[in-house]
C-alpha cells in the first residue's frame, strides 16, 4: 500500500530522483500506470531510464542501457540536481521528526559512540535541499517517528516556519510522508506533520500510537483508495522478476 | 610517459604503501575489488581509504585491519542492508579503531573535482542546516563575492594512490571506460598515483558509444585483471552479482565467518 | 516537458527579444551561425551578447546594430585575424557603441559551469597579474577557507537565451551533438530559455561515440536547420568552410560591403 | 626559421598546448622529425591529436578525429590545462615586453578608447600561468618588442624575480622567445630577457635595432643551426596541403 500511494503522487510531467528499494518500485510502478511520461533519475548518474524489471542497485546496466542519457556523479549532482531540474525526490528515514527531519547517520546522543551506526548521508541532504519537493516513505513506529532526530542527515522542515528560506534551501521540502498505516503532510502555517490519511483498515488511533509525539490529526482525515486491479498487476510484473531479492 | 602495464601485485606493491590516502572507486560499476584484495594480501596498515559508498570491498578492508581512518559520503551494502565490518570498527573498534571523516556524495564527488582540477576546493549548495556541519571538520562556510549569499565549501581530495577498473586499455596505457562512468575520471586525475584494473587489453581503443577515455600519460599504471570488479560488474563484460552482495552479509555479521573467508584470501 | 520542434523563424521570434541577454555558443564547431542571421532578420535591439570567441557570427550581429554590450574572451575571425565589425563598433561606435566586458577562455568557460551549476561563482586559477582585473568588474578574489591561499572567482553566466547548434535531435527534442562539444552543455543548461538547432530529426538517436545528449525536457525549441552551422561545420555533415572565412575578411573591412552584404540578409 | 626553431625547442616526452598559426605548424613539425611522442593539446578540447594535414582553426575536425580523447572546453581548462599538467605552452603576442610579459588586448594607452582593439586573452592568461613552460614565438620589432607593454594580458615575469611565485603562478613562465631574428631567454638571475641566439645571417645589431628597449646580448651568442633537408622536407609535407591560407 505504501508502494502504490508513493507512485500516486507522481504526475507524469515531472523528474523524480529515486534511490533504491521503494522509491524505486513506486517510480516505477507510476511510470507503468498513470505517469508514462515520468522521467525517472538516479543518482548513479542514469537519466531518463525506462527499467522493464527493477533494478536491484542504483547502479544496475539495464539503467545504463536504457536511459536517455548517462553522465558522471559530479555532474549529476551539479548539473542536475543542485540547479532544481528534479522535481520530485524520494527520501527514506531510520528517524523522523515532527518537522520531517530526517536522520539516517546515526542513532543514539554521542556521533562519537554511536548506539547504531548507518550508513550516512549519501545524497540526502543535497536531494532534501533542492528537488522541487521531497516525498518521504517510511514505516510507522514510535521508534521511527521521533520528537527529534538525534542527527540531522536531511533538512526537512528544520525547527518550523522560514527555516528553509532562512538556511537557503530552495526546494519545498518534505511535502508528504507515506508510511504502512497512512499519509502525513506538513501543516500549511506551522509545518508540523499532520496525519491527513489511513490506508484502508487502519485507524488514526493506530497511527497516532505509532508515533512519538503527540501527532496532530487533520479534521476531515480522508480514507486511501485501496489499490485497484492495473496497480496490483503492474506491481506484480515489476517484482516478479526480483522475488526473493529484499 | 605512458602508463606502464604491469601484474596487479607488482603495482599494488610499487604503489600503494603503509599510511598511504588511498581512493577505491566506482560508483556501483567498475569497483576496482581485486586490486582491494591485493592490498589486503600485502598486509598494507594505517591506510586512510577514501570513497563515496564503501561497501563490500571496504568491508573487507576495514575488517581486514587496514585502515586507520575512512572518508566517506555511504556506507553501506547496496541493496541488501549494513556493512557490518564498518560498524563493528565504528562501534566496537574491532579489529582496529576507525576514524571517520564523514561527507555526502555532492560534497565527495565535488573534492574529487577540485583535486582533479588543482584547485584548494570545491563550492557547493550543500549540507546547510545539517548536523555534518557540527562532526566534519572540512566542511566551511564561504561566501559568494557578488551576491554576498552564503554556500559551502569543501577541501580538495588528492589521494596518494587512485585506484579504478576498466574495461579497456591499449598498449599505450590509454584507458577506456563506459557504462556507469562515476568519479573515475576525477579520482585518476585528483590523485598522485594512480593503478586502472582492466578486462582486456587490446590494439585499438575501438570507438564506443558513452565512452570515457584517459590518456596513457594521465594513467601511473594498468594491471589486467578479468573479472576485477567482481561482486560488481564491467558493462559489456560482466554483470553484478546479486547473490554475492546477499552471500556477504552474513559472512561480514560474524567476526568468525569474516576471519575465516580472510584467512583464504590471504592463503 | 519536452521541447518543441518549431520553424527557426519563430522560434527566435519567440525566445529572442529587445534587451535580452543572449549567448550563441560553439567552439569553432556546431555554431549556430543561422539563429544569428534570424536575429538580425527579426531586427532585435539592445541586445547582450555572450560568447567566448565571437567570430563571424557576433561581427554580424554588431554590425548590423543588434548589440549593445558584448561579454567575450577572444574576439577574432580564427586562421584569418581581425573581426572589423567589432573592431569598428569599439573603436568608432558605429553602427553603435559597444560595452564590452572582457574574459579569458577559462574564466568564461567556469562562469557558464556556475551557471548551469545553479551556483552564482565559480572559482578558478586566473587573471592573477593580468591587467583584465582592474577592468573586468567580473573579477574578483577569493580565498580558499581552508589553505588561506588566494584565487579568483567569476560570477555565474545565466543568459535569458542559450542557442547552439547540433547534429540530430530526435522527436521528443532530446539532442544529440558530437566530436568537439564546446560549451554547448553548459549554455542550454545555464539559460533561462534555450534553442538548438539541428542537422537532422531522427525517430531514434543512435548510439554515437563521442555524443553528447541533451534530454528534451531541459531543451526548450528545436529547430531543423541543415547547415545552419555555415560556415563553422557540424562533424559527420560538413566541413569548414575556409574560403567564406576569408571572404568575410574583405565584406566585413568595408561599411559599404558589409552594408550590401546586410541588405541581403534582410531583403 | 622561427618555426623550425620552435620545433626543436619541443622535446618528446612532454604535452603542448598549441593555438592555431605558426605554435600549431612547429608542434607538428616537431612531431613528425625528433618528437613523434611529443601529445598535442588544442584548447578545442581535442587531447592527442594527430593531424596528418595543418589544421586551419583549432576545431578543425581533423583534430577530433585523431586525438586519443575529445573533451568539453570547461574540462580542458579545469582538469588538463589548470592543474600543470601540460609541459609547454606556446603563445603569440602583439607587444612584449622586457620581462617577456605579453600584450595581446588593445594597443594605447586607454583601454576605454584603444588605439587599435585586440583579440583579447582567449586562453593565454591561463596558459602563462599554469603550463609547466612557455615558448613565446613572435616577430621582432621595435613596434612590438616595446620597454612597457600597453596591457598586461599574460604575465611573463612580471616586474622581476619573485613576482610569479608571489602571484601563485605555478608554471615556470616564459622560458624561449623565438623571433624571426634569434631566441632571447631570460636571464637567470634577474629575468630580463637576454638575446642568447641569431639565426643564421643575423647579427647581434640588427636584433637590438629591433628591440624597443636596451637589448642585453649574452656574452657568449651562439647561431641557431640551418634548417636540415629532414626538418625542410617535413615542413613543406604540413605546409603544403595548406598553401595560400595564412
Amino acid at each position: 500500500m505504501m508502494t502504490v500511494a508513493a507512485a500516486r503522487a507522481l504526475r507524469g510531467d515531472t523528474r523524480c530522483f529515486v534511490g533504491i528499494g521503494l522509491p524505486s518500485t513506486a517510480a516505477n510502478l507510476a511510470r507503468r500506470t498513470h505517469a508514462p511520461d515520468l522521467v525517472l533519475v538516479y543518482e548513479s548518474g542514469t537519466i531518463g531510464a525506462k527499467p522493464d524489471r527493477l533494478p536491484l542497485s542504483i547502479g544496475d546496466g539495464v539503467l545504463a542501457e536504457t536511459a536517455d542519457a548517462v553522465v558522471s556523479v559530479p555532474e549529476m549532482f551539479n548539473y542536475w540536481l543542485q540547479p532544481g531540474r528534479i522535481g520530485v525526490g524520494f527520501l527514506g528515514a531510520a528517524q523522523i521528526d515532527r518537522y520531517a527531519n530526517i536522520n539516517t547517520t546515526v542513532i543514539g546522543a554521542d556521533y562519537a559512540a554511536p548506539r547504531v551506526r548507518l550508513p550516512g548521508a549519501g545524497g540526502a541532504p543535497e536531494i532534501a535541499a533542492s528537488c522541487g519537493e521531497v516525498i518521504v516513505v517510511v514505516r510507522q513506529s514510535a521508534r521511527t517517528f521521533v520528537d527529534r532526530v538525534d542527527f540531522v542527515t536531511s533538512v526537512g522542515h528544520g525547527k518550523g516556519p522560514g527555516d528553509r528560506e532562512q538556511l537557503g534551501l530552495r526546494g519545498r521540502g518534505p511535502v508528504l510522508v507515506i508510511t504502512d498505516l497512512g499519509v502525513l503532510e506538513p501543516d500549511p502555517d506551522d509545518r508540523e506533520l499532520t496525519l491527513t490519511r489511513v490506508h484502508p483498515g487502519v485507524t488514526a488511533e493506530q497511527a497516532v500510537a505509532a508515533t512519538g509525539w503527540p501527532l496532530r490529526v487533520a479534521a476531515t482525515l480522508r480514507t486511501t483508495e485501496p489499490p485497484s486491479e492495473e496497480e496490483l498487476t503492474a506491481l506484480r510484473e515489476l517484482t516478479g522478476s526480483t522475488e526473493g531479492i529484499r | 610517459m605512458t602508463a606502464r602495464i604491469v601484474p596487479l601485485a607488482e603495482a599494488v606493491a610499487e604503489l600503494v604503501h603503509d599510511g598511504d590516502t588511498v581512493a577505491l572507486e566506482g560508483f556501483t560499476h567498475l569497483i576496482p575489488v581485486a586490486a582491494g584484495r591485493e592490498i589486503i594480501r600485502q598486509g598494507r596498515r594505517g591506510l586512510t581509504l577514501v570513497r563515496m559508498t564503501p561497501d563490500i570491498v571496504y568491508d573487507q578492508l576495514i575488517g581486514a585491519g587496514c585502515a586507520a581512518k575512512l572518508v566517506f559520503s555511504w556506507a553501506g551494502n547496496p541493496g541488501v542492508g549494513s556493512l557490518h565490518r564498518f560498524r563493528d570498527a565504528v562501534q566496537n573498534s574491532w579489529p582496529a579503531p576507525l576514524e571517520i571523516e564523514e561527507h555526502s556524495h555532492a560534497g565527495m564527488a565535488n573534492r574529487y573535482v577540485a583535486g582533479a582540477s588543482g584547485l584548494p576546493f570545491a563550492v557547493l549548495r550543500g549540507y546547510l542546516g545539517t548536523d555534518l556541519n557540527e562532526h566534519t571538520a572540512t566542511i566551511a562556510p564561504i561566501r559568494c563575492p557578488f551576491t554576498g549569499e552564503m554556500l559551502t565549501a569543501v577541501p580538495a581530495l588528492n589521494p596518494d594512490v587512485g585506484i579504478v577498473h576498466a574495461q579497456r586499455a591499449d598498449r599505450h596505457g590509454n584507458v577506456q571506460f563506459w557504462g556507469i562512468t562515476g568519479v573515475h575520471k576525477e579520482v585518476v586525475l585528483a590523485s598522485a598515483r594512480s593503478l586502472v584494473t582492466i578486462e582486456e587489453l587490446v590494439d585499438e581503443l575501438p570507438p564506443t558509444p558513452g565512452a570515457v577515455v584517459l590518456p596513457g600519460w594521465a594513467v601511473t599504471r594498468v594491471s589486467v585483471v578479468p573479472g576485477g570488479a567482481h561482486p560488481s560488474y564491467a558493462m559489456g563484460f560482466s554483470d553484478r552479482d546479486n547473490d554475492h552482495y546477499q552471500a556477504w552479509d552474513s559472512i561480514s555479521r560474524d567476526r568468525d565467518a569474516f576471519q575465516q573467508w580472510l584467512a583464504g584470501v590471504l592463503a
